[in-house]
């Protein structure tokens, strides 16, 4: 196993006490492993806090900041954070306009946020969910655990995140999460398994001339495996069922993401984009803005996910905002 | 008929510890399979942090004793299993109330409190594919052996057989629930690992509560 | 081979496509492979150049833009690029107060930029040159090609970037220069080799208990192998020949920049970040400034290295001024 | 005397182009052990660079076409390798200057001045274990040859075997310039890159030019 560590159980611990030294403009809870900005609560802000398991950083705790989140509470690799964590973040944040909860669809984080939301709730603050489902690889139905959510995710502590800063409620905002979750999909591919710490060995294993289609964040197996095809078939095979699904019309303007899974160099990542938009262009759909990197990844998988995002001006202004996190900062 | 005294109850804790401990890699193969690979490491943790639990603290009452085991998963665990092996654990406490210890037909009553409490925090149908399908034939065989007479050793041999089908059930099945599910078809095939861990529970049932 | 790429040749030209579809602010010549800022040459500013191989994004062409780069040149991948790309670089870029060339000093890198220096200064362009060669694993000597260019690189191009926006001469950029590459040092490791797409298999192969201690970033062997160690173990092999190579005194102040080699994911790269700012505060070293993620990079390559440069009030000034690029953005 | 004209000339870059695109993965190779692994692909994207010149466009001087040469490895090759043949080709075309043939001793001027271009751009000293160290020996066996009364075709091979000899002598070798001299110590036993390509241009000569 080819990693910077100590003991596979210390990980998440251990990287919280760089995350500390390296950005004293935060402030880590060491105890429950909480990743809080230096200022919170905000005076006047409605809290956005989020969380999921680690291994897909910067996701969340380098989105934690003035413009993005007020906390994440980041779980052991792949797993979902405890109900703690998620209740004392929450009682943290809050300033008096209740807090809301971003939360990736999966079952582990929805069971819980769900424990923690209603603990808060029984302690007197005020909680609203949002949750992120916009994995176009999974089938969305009533009956099942219904479709992941991925690269959206970013997007929608982003973008809300700046509406918090302009003092938006509690319920705008979860119906500004909304919105943003309803306008985007993303689809992922990858060309080799990540290494739980803690479990010593590729999650899955794949042949040389292998790759997996619709793959996750976890080092879940994807869709269906082929041949491994260029970076034009590869971009054509994850944009189409994204493009598809919405469906984008002619003449829509999207952000365009793509997304390094955390093991493809970064010039692979412009290549891919330039397919991307590439294929965009021919079907009439236009870059309004984009985002190329490494920003929500599954430890050191190869590999990419293409997320695009319906912008309209509200959401492009929101793009646009200052933005002051370890991962993503602009405008200050 | 016998009842099951507190330190029994704290054997059988011990004992599925002891169970995880032993198959951690296996379920977390289990879960590399059609999850995520962690559901061993997952149980594994919380379950050492239940035995540290145990070595800790004095209990005299059945619900203090799973209230702070409930409690103890849903802090430590994480994940899908965390709430749902938690939540299993506070409703089966807070079903067996201020007592020293269960009779036979109470401790089938708090199976079935448990077991409700997976459904309320889950949402799993029979058929899904998950923990659910090893669970509820397991408190179904108890329950209908208690109430044909049999002895609490006997009725657990009967909960512990009926898990074990049950998690063999699950290997055919396409899964419906948890992270299983983003497989669709392929995931027709695989065992399910919380169906196994559910699985091992049930054999520390039968081995250290009679 | 697993990587997002058409064909091993169209790599790089590929990945310019889609910089310039993602980075709308940026102008590139595909046909000289030069990326330039959009507003170049800025009038009354030196204009500040570099190029290199690529493989180590977002190295070079991530940093162009308002307060680092007006150019860069990249090359094949880990190939210096050529006095062709250099001499247009520079001439355009010239706003009549010169250019500055930064160099890595590799052998290659060192001849073309000379080829393309005499040919401008040939065309009456006033060219100088400031030469990184910060990486001490590497012995120097006068009868060798000398120390690597390797993570102070980075850190100058946006220090000089910087003070060149404040309209400081060629000559005060080349002498700032050179004092920020004195005042730094670096040393990297390696858990795995990368793959040079044309190569199309590892450079070197390391066994799954070894390490590969002083590589370079361009898959070159390090100076020794040794047995795969923990985090804490590897931050002191390459911590101490660095706080070693200056020395640094007690009391110093340093920014710490803890850079992954590609392959290796953030998670890991914040834990060595936590093992070397305990190793400096045990020696009495203050971090004024920290930068940690993957920013001269090596392909795939799993990996870290750590880069200190002494700082002092103009060199933290510089570092804190306001930067517009792909890689590094804040302050606007 | 039979004098080396322009068409022989081109045939020596043809011929070195191929020896070049046959040998790219063994060059690239012992680059992957001293260095970068690139140099195989180096000089192949420059010669084929060359060689599309030379379907391309008419030479009648051996100035133009080495001049031509020479800038199209420094615009296409980068690296160490571009500028240091680059420059060989530039320094061989203006020492044999605007003529249409070389006899065989200005041949060897043309390859001396070619050698003294390399140590300008690259100051390689004996030993260095560069291609230094295969185009020295394999210069002044040419001249010594054709001093000494050999025919063209003597001499070159004399040179070419030179250049291997100075090609295998590197591999004991400690480097001193390149990225191969980053490896200090590791760097002996490895059979030099650049020597090894040089090794190719003298065979190429020895193969083309009488
Ligand atoms: N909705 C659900 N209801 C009941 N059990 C579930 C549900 N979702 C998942 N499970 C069970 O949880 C197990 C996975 O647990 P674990 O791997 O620890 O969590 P995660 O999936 O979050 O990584 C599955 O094998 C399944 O038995
Ligand atoms: N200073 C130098 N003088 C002469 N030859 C050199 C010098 N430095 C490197 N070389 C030659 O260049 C070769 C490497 O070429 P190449 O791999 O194409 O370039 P790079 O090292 O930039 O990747 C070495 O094997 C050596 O023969
Ligand atoms: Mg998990
Ligand atoms: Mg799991
Ligand atoms: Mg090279
Ligand atoms: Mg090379």
């Amino acid at each position: 196993m080819k990693k910077l560590i100590n003991a596979p159980d210390a990980v998440v611990g251990e990287a919280l006490l760089g995350m500390e030294a390296a950005h004293p403009e935060l402030v880590v809870d060491h105890e429950l492993q909480i990743i809080y900005r230096g200022d919170a609560p905000v005076a006047g802000k409605v809290g956005v806090i989020s969380g999921g398991g680690s291994g897909h950083e910067p996701m969340h705790g380098g989105y934690v900041g003035m413009g993005m989140l007020d906390a994440a509470c980041p779980g052991a690799v792949f797993t979902s954070p405890t109900p703690d964590q998620m209740l004392a973040a929450t009682k943290k944040v809050d300033a008096g306009r209740g807090v809301l909860h971003v939360v990736k669809n999966y079952t582990g984080d929805i069971m819980n946020f769900e424990m923690a939301a209603e603990l808060a709730v029984a302690e007197g603050i005020e909680v609203k969910s949002v949750i992120t489902n916009d994995d176009v690889a999974v089938e969305d139905s009533l009956y099942t655990a219904g479709r992941r959510g991925v690269g959206v995710t970013v997007l929608l502590e982003k973008t809300v995140g700046a509406a918090a800063e302009q003092g938006r409620s509690l319920d705008e905002l979860a119906a500004l999460g909304e919105k943003v979750n309803s306008n985007g999909r993303s689809m992922g591919m990858a060309l080799t398994s990540c290494i739980v710490p803690a479990a010593g060995s590729p999650t899955f294993d794949l042949g040389d001339d292998e790759m997996e289609i619709g793959i996750g964040i976890h080092g879940e197996p994807g869709r269906y495996r082929e041949p491994r095809g260029t970076a034009a078939e590869i971009a054509e095979r994850i944009l189409a069922p994204v493009v598809g699904d919405f469906p984008l019309q002619r003449g829509d303007t999207v952000l365009a993401f793509v997304n390094g899974m955390g093991g493809t160099p970064l010039l692979e990542l412009y290549l891919m984009y330039g397919e991307i938009a590439k294929l965009l262009d021919a079907r009439g759909i236009q870059i309004g803005r984009s985002l190329v990197g490494n920003y929500i990844t599954s430890l050191e998988m190869a590999g990419c996910s293409v997320t695009l995002l319906r912008l309209d001006d509200e959401l492009t202004e929101l793009w646009d905002a200052p933005v002051n996190t370890p991962g993503l900062r602009w405008g200050v | 008929m016998a009842a099951v005294r507190l330190h029994s109850l704290q054997a059988w804790l011990r004992e599925f510890a002891k169970l995880i401990a032993e198959n951690k890699d296996y379920l977390t193969q289990l879960d590399s399979a059609i999850g995520d690979a962690d559901h061993g490491i997952n149980m594994d943790r919380g379950m050492r942090a239940v035995v540290t639990v145990l070595d800790n603290e004095e209990f005299t009452r059945v619900a203090d004793l799973f209230n702070k085991v409930g409690m103890t998963l849903v802090s430590s665990v994480g994940g899908a299993a965390g709430p749902l092996y938690g939540t299993y654990f506070l409703r089966f406490g807070i079903n067996a109330g201020d007592v020293a210890e269960l009779n036979a037909a109470r401790l089938g009553e708090a199976f079935l409190a448990g077991l409700e409490g997976v459904v309320a925090r889950g949402k799993p149908e029979p058929g899904d594919k998950t923990m659910f399908d090893a669970m509820a034939p397991a408190t179904s065989a108890y329950n209908a052996a208690i109430d044909s007479g049999h002895e609490l050793a006997g009725a657990l041999q009967q909960a512990r057989a009926a898990a074990e089908q049950g998690r063999d059930d699950t290997i055919p099945m396409l899964a419906k629930k948890g992270r299983a599910s983003y497989l669709g078809e392929r995931s027709i095939g695989h065992q399910d690992p919380g169906a196994t861990s559910t699985a091992l529970l049930f054999a520390a049932a039968a081995a250290a509560l009679p």
